[in-house]
């Protein structure tokens, strides 16, 4: 009998660095930075990257991705995107945001970056609750969801209702992709990675601008456990923000 | 009369909650005081600390940087604050999770099983109650009533804590008191 | 005032006081250290009649502000350093509109993202107008938690008496820290005086018009001037200072807010060992307390400038002290400042020995 | 029965969530009682599979893993 | 024989002032002015309006309409309207504003405060160019149209794509009425007449944020006689954006 | 440099010279007086292979030409003063992060809207930090188009020499006035060293990353003090400033760019009449050439100080002179300065009549 | 004919866009050569109607005019 | 030398094209020279003038409130900047439109009928042309020739209207030389 050969089928991607992150438990954030750096990984894109970190949980992304990073203030990374696209044409260039970062404070940036076009991919963590501050209402908030400056829920008439931005980006004809993933399943983890290398491949063929939207639990400021976490994007999140393609104009045949 | 005690542990021991208690506990019997919360980056987890100063006098600065009482809940807690302690302060360990008393000769320490005690009490929850309990006790700041009153504003609406709470706050005032 | 004492954190002594004052719009974004205060506002202000928006942004926020403040109401927003940079561009509309609100800045390390840490350098932002033309708002600078309940509450009188913005500033410390404070007594905001610029609805009167571009030659010249007797007006009426043991001090520090508390310690131990040390606490930082400072200084005097920050105030204590004294600066940005630190400061200043800070030339 | 996978689990770095175990269709997953060095109760195979069936290497367990804590083998 | 009588059929509305306006001949902006002044009067809201002119060409509309009036920084008229509402709910609170101010730096505030559903109404003159500061690139600029800052005419390429942001207003829950008229006909003025009617008389019950875009000639900076911006707007500026109605959830029978 | 000499408006030969120094990123958003910066940009960067971006406003486009530096291009932005306030946060920023890149403002009146007109009402901002926390950026004050050319060359090799913001500043006037002008040689962006932090793709090296945010004890004041190196080396090694008959001048008048111009004229008519005038004008206003005019103060010299706005730059010429000389302001802002506005401030001083501008107390 | 209606242009108002001209149905505009002390030659009623027909009071002309120059009469 | 001219009108009346042939043909001559507009608020329309400064030396202030020459295109403009002339100074004046001279006896007025002469020389668009080319003559600071250079420059590009504006440079020139 021969000696059983151990063969590793899951390892961490050479685009991650080794730090532990500083996320909470069951927080979806460590899957989304996995399934990016995987796809700069399939890619072979690790050394022609610059990734950009949002002001928010993810802000010290640039600690966990083994490419070239850099911070932007809240709210603009794709204004800074820009700016480093235009210079670096044939760089992969990305922004990691989060639903305040990209769709409150910075709800102009984004959408006048992807109505020019800019050739970028944008990974859009919509968590709805604004993460680092400590659970404040975000754009993105559903109703009825407690955050500390909706308290006793978000209510319409008291606190609007929540923004559906990338279907609002969706319309603007700079726009190639945009896809919906909920990262509260093995199903929803498959279905995100295929999406952003979908996105990653629509920058590579300079079709425009890609993004992926990711429901990504925060059960910090849900209060609730990982697993009900899960549940509640089932449950509750996914009746705002159905998960699927929003919009595909790559001509890609999957 | 004026005491400054720093209490530190991680992200989740109640660290806050304890100078918590000793603040309202203070400021109920007339006394000045002031609290400091200091966390990590850590949304949860991580690293937290407080310094609470209290008084009958004014207080000028509510940092300090030479604490008379320290309460520490982890061994990297110990580490980093106990050399700060004043000569002839007192430190107060967690023995649960620490299990060797400082280097320093000129302080005094008090060793806590919290989570021992604790489940003796009724639950592991109240573990950081009974290290404030002996907190209370041992630094001569409060009665054990003046403890089981500040615990209660301090948690006011959670009422149905009151009852495990004090029982755990008797048991670590015992433990010094004894 | 109502005698009892409440444990609270400094962002929720801000917001409540602004309640007590009669503030019914609060528009703020999340920002740490100031958590607190936007929070405070999203759950009383709806038990008060009031309004909490949050803003998209600290933009969208401060012209929310602007926006109610049109209609006579009493605003606030709050920030901290990254956000409050956002709102100077509309700071400065409202300096040239004349418009009475309170923008509270709970400052934290910079430049950037900074830190979290207690800093004072916003101070240059703060008194000079981080925005454009020439403006200035008065500035607050409690030095502890019943201060800060007491001049966010007076912060709206001046608004109104000034027909213009009140910044309220404090540090990441302040802003989280607790003490027992006594709040302020509830202010009726229909019981206010009426100021006769307000847009309400032109019923029964003629228009009005609240704008601040004026292109007539000369006018804008005029208006400029018009601000400055009202900035004259505040530090003739206004300023706020306090000081200790400054009557024979041979060295007096000069330091606000959290960096003065911690002063305070150390100055009291070294006048108990023996030192003549005392301290100069400017309550106000616009209108600085140059007169009152410039009367301290001279012949064998000298002045130590502590500051949370690189040298910001230095420039006031320099321009109100000139040459009379020598002045010392310790600058500590991003820093919980100790006893201890501020002590061998001092030290260092009464020795002569140089060790610690830096002579500030003039 | 032929051992087919295994996962092996950086005990440092997992912060407990529990979400591999919710995942792993096998039940081959729990959580230790002793807390790690950050303070977290790590995850880890159990010693015994409960149903008999051993680990499969069909990394679901990984794929959800927020903390990329898990490695896993085929073993052939 | 009876003396003939002389009866008035068109007047000047009395929500606007006596004053001469600074605009160009030609200019849409003195019509919409109108309109919006002929409902105030219609509706006897004079007395109980504030409005808020921007910066762009109308910045000086507030010496224009005979209302309580103020000015707003660039790009946030709507901000400011959300708290001069929220502290007269009973008045009628319009912005007036031009394609720069509230679709490009303005883009966030616009979005956010018609996806609060802020009972407000805003007037929208799309002129597809910056007027004021003298033909420079608008969100809004089609195709092919020359600007300063597009030497040679917007291309798709290099400038980015004319932005449809009343449309994608109009996906957000809060706004209860977008419509588009173009001031370039007879028969356009009093579609934009009626539009503007419903989107005041929305605010007035109470149901929400209402919009009317109009198409508006700017000769000047289009460097076109009166009468070719007319046209031009008919064969080229409606097919980017094409009038009509893009939102009605208010319930009026009309 | 060739020879030739060119008309051209002050906008342009900021945009142009510019292109010349290897500039091939701007981006800006319209705004009066300098509306023909950016449009000079968007004819000509796609002719030298560079990218011109109308951003959707002031703050994008600052953020996108952080992002051009970030890949270690030189970049520049443009704007005026209301849309220079909305880049502060950013500024604070790229001085955090230490990103080279250059800021123009070309003033207009203020505060708010304001007006058109020529005004200096933005030196606290530029010179102090309208942003937060403690950062200075380098601030060029040109006084005339030639030098405007130059120093607009010069402010990309101070960015990079000091990885630094630098501003220029200008005023309506300046944006708008034309002048013959030699343009400087222009520059191969290829040919310029890079500095080894460059966000270029972690090819063959370890990652890069640029972030602002420090929350390691005591490391941000540690940065605070790099910082603080750089300015003071700013301005041992690059403060500019130039005199005009000042060796035996009673009065000295302190004023920069149009004010200096128009003061330069009336400086010259006085000497001819026999008075003892002289002028000093700074060409950095950050830093300060403070040492230089210190040195011309003393018993008997009259300081006075010309600057479009209420008493911004009068601070530091006060840090600067201290009590040695009188100091005496008069303040013009949102004004085109007439000469005889000049001359007559000049009479006042030389008389001491005190009928124009206001003595200056330190 | 009876005239049905009439028109009064505020002539210092009036910027000679020529919108009105264009609009009305039964051409009655037109105008003037001497500048107003706008700088505008404006707008007025042609001294005779071109084919006959009188203004109907339509305000077509009034509805498009930027500068709300225009008032229209109906005379019964 | 140094000589400023303040040119003034209404917008579209041409005036800051003739403060830029002036800036032009100054320049091309070798002088010194700076050229500042103005504009009203209104896009178009509303007034506007421009100051133009020429010198073989260096130029300090580029402003002035005492011009050598005023060039003035409508009533208003000569109201406005007559009243600042030099003692001596000259006042050049559009008589199409403006039908009195200045009230002051210490300056000179030259009347040019603009529109009248440019109709003549071919188009009345070349009015502003008369007014430079007598402006020229008047001030002794162009010859005919310079100006004519200075007007190419300025139109670069615009070839096409080179020979109607010569004509109205050499109408307008031989109406002050004669
Ligand atoms: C200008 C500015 N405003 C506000 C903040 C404070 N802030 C930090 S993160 C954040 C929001 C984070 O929410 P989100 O973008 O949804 O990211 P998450 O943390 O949820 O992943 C805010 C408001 C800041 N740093 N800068
Ligand atoms: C913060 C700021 N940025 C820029 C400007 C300059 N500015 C004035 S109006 C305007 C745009 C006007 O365009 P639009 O809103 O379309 O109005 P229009 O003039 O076309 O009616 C700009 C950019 C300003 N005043 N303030
Ligand atoms: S707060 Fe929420 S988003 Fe932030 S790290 Fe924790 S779980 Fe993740
Ligand atoms: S690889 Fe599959 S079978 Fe193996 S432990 Fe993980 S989830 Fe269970
Ligand atoms: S999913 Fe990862 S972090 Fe969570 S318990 Fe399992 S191994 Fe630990
Ligand atoms: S520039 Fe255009 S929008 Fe502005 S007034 Fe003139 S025609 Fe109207
Ligand atoms: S009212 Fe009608 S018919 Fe009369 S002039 Fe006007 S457009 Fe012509
Ligand atoms: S439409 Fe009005 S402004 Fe235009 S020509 Fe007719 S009357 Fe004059
Ligand atoms: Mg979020
Ligand atoms: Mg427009």
């Amino acid at each position: 009998m021969s000696q059983p050969t151990r063969e590793k089928t899951f390892t961490r991607p050479r685009a991650l660095t080794q730090a532990d992150t500083h996320y909470c438990p069951g927080c979806g954030h460590g899957v989304a930075h996995r399934l990016l750096a995987e796809c700069i990984d399939e890619f072979d894109l690790r050394e022609k990257t610059i990734g950009i970190a949002p002001v928010g949980c993810a802000v010290f992304a640039y600690n966990y991705f083994d490419v070239d990073m850099c911070e932007a203030p809240h709210g603009r990374p794709l204004a800074m995107a820009s700016g480093i696209k235009r210079m670096l044409p044939e760089h992969f260039v990305f922004t990691y945001q989060g639903d305040g970062d990209l769709a409150s404070i910075g709800a102009a940036e984004t959408i006048h970056a992807a109505n020019r076009g800019e050739n970028l991919t944008t990974v859009f963590i919509n968590n709805a609750i604004y993460g680092m501050t400590g659970g404040q209402m975000a754009p993105t908030t559903v109703l009825g969801l407690e955050a500390t400056t909706a308290p006793g829920g978000r209510e319409a008439k008291r606190d609007g209702r929540p923004l559906n931005i990338t279907a609002m980006l969706a319309l603007s004809d700079g726009v190639v992709y945009a896809e919906r993933c909920a990262l509260n399943s093995v199903k929803g983890v498959r279905a995100a990675k295929k999406a952003i290398r979908k996105a990653v491949r629509a920058q590579m063929d300079g079709l425009g601008f890609s993004i992926v939207e990711l429901l990504s639990p925060c059960p910090t400021n849900w209060k609730m456990s990982p697993a009900q976490a899960w549940k509640w994007i089932d449950d509750v999140m996914t009746q705002t923000y159905p998960v699927g393609l929003i919009k595909d104009a790559t001509g890609y045949e999957d | 009369m004026l005491k400054s005690t720093i209490f530190a542990g991680l992200g989740g021991q109640g660290v806050m909650l304890m100078g918590y208690v000793l603040s309202h506990s203070a400021m109920a019997k007339g006394l000045n005081v002031t609290y400091i919360p200091a966390y990590g980056p850590e949304m949860r987890g991580g690293t937290a600390n407080c310094t609470v100063t209290v008084s009958d006098e004014k207080i000028d600065s509510p940092v300090t940087d030479e604490p008379d009482l320290v309460v520490a809940m982890n061994p990297p807690s110990m580490e980093k604050f106990c050399p700060m302690l004043k000569q002839g302060g007192v430190a107060v360990l967690n023995s649960t999770l620490i299990k060797t008393t400082p280097q320093r000769r000129d302080i005094d320490s008090v060793m806590v099983p919290s989570l021992e005690l604790a489940r003796e009490a009724g639950s592991e929850r109240a573990a950081n109650m009974i290290v404030i309990g002996a907190f209370a006790a041992r630094s001569g700041l409060l009665t054990l009533d003046e403890t089981v009153v500040g615990m209660k504003r301090a948690l006011k609406g959670k009422d149905k804590f009151f009852p495990l709470n004090e029982k755990a706050l008797a048991r670590g005032f015992a433990l010094v008191q004894g | 005032m109502s005698a009892e004492r409440t444990l609270m954190r400094g962002s929720n002594v801000i917001a409540e006081s602004a309640i007590m004052a009669g503030c019914r719009f609060f528009a703020g974004y999340p920002i740490t250290p100031q958590n607190e205060l936007p929070e405070h506002m999203a759950a009383r202000m709806p038990q008060v009649g009031g309004t909490f928006i949050q803003g998209e942004s600290e933009t969208a926020s401060i012209n929310m502000i602007m926006g109610a403040a049109m209609t006579g109401a009493r605003a606030m927003t709050s920030s901290s350093s990254p956000g409050v940079s956002l709102k100077q561009e509309a700071i400065s509309f409202m300096c040239g509109m004349e418009l009475p609100a309170v923008v509270v800045n709970v400052m934290r390390g910079g430049p950037g993202l900074g830190s979290l840490a207690p800093s004072q350098g916003d101070y240059f932002q703060s008194t000079r107008g981080g925005g454009h033309g020439d403006y200035r708002v008065l500035v607050l600078a409690p030095g502890n938690l019943q201060e800060m309940a007491n001049l966010v509450y007076k912060a709206f009188d001046l608004a109104d008496k000034y027909r213009n913005p009140v910044m309220v500033v404090g540090d990441g410390l302040m802003g989280q820290m607790m003490e027992p404070v006594v709040l302020p007594e509830p202010v009726n905001p229909a019981s206010l005086p009426k100021g006769g610029w307000e847009l309400t609805g032109a019923k029964g009167r003629e228009k009005r018009k609240i704008y601040s571009m004026i292109l007539g030659q000369g006018e804008l010249l005029e208006h400029c001037h018009h601000l400055q007797d009202k900035y004259d007006r505040m530090e003739a009426e206004d300023t706020m200072w306090e000081s200790l043991y400054t009557e024979d001090a041979e060295v007096i520090v000069v330091a606000y807010a959290t960096a003065a508390r911690v002063m305070e310690g150390a100055v009291k131990r070294l006048r108990r060992e023996g030192h003549k040390v005392g301290l100069f606490r400017p309550i106000t930082l616009f209108p600085f307390p140059k007169a009152q400072l410039r009367a301290l200084a001279g012949e064998g005097r000298c002045i130590a400038v502590f500051e949370l920050s690189m040298g910001q105030m230095v420039e006031d204590v320099a321009l109100s002290v000139g040459q009379r004294s020598e002045i010392h600066l310790y600058g500590l940005p991003s820093t919980i400042p100790t006893p201890t630190q501020a002590r061998e400061f001092l030290y260092s200043v009464v020795k002569g020995d140089g060790k610690v800070g830096r002579r500030y030339e003039i | 029965m032929a051992l087919q996978g295994s996962v092996e689990i950086a005990r440092e770095r997992c912060k407990g969530c529990g979400l591999c175990i919710t995942v792993c269709p096998f039940h081959l997953l729990e959580l230790e009682e002793e807390i790690n060095s950050k303070g977290y109760p790590p995850a880890r195979m159990k010693p015994e599979p409960e149903d008999g069936k051993g680990c499969s290497a069909c990394t679901m367990c990984a794929l959800v893993c927020p903390e990329v804590a898990i490695e896993v083998y085929r073993v052939s």
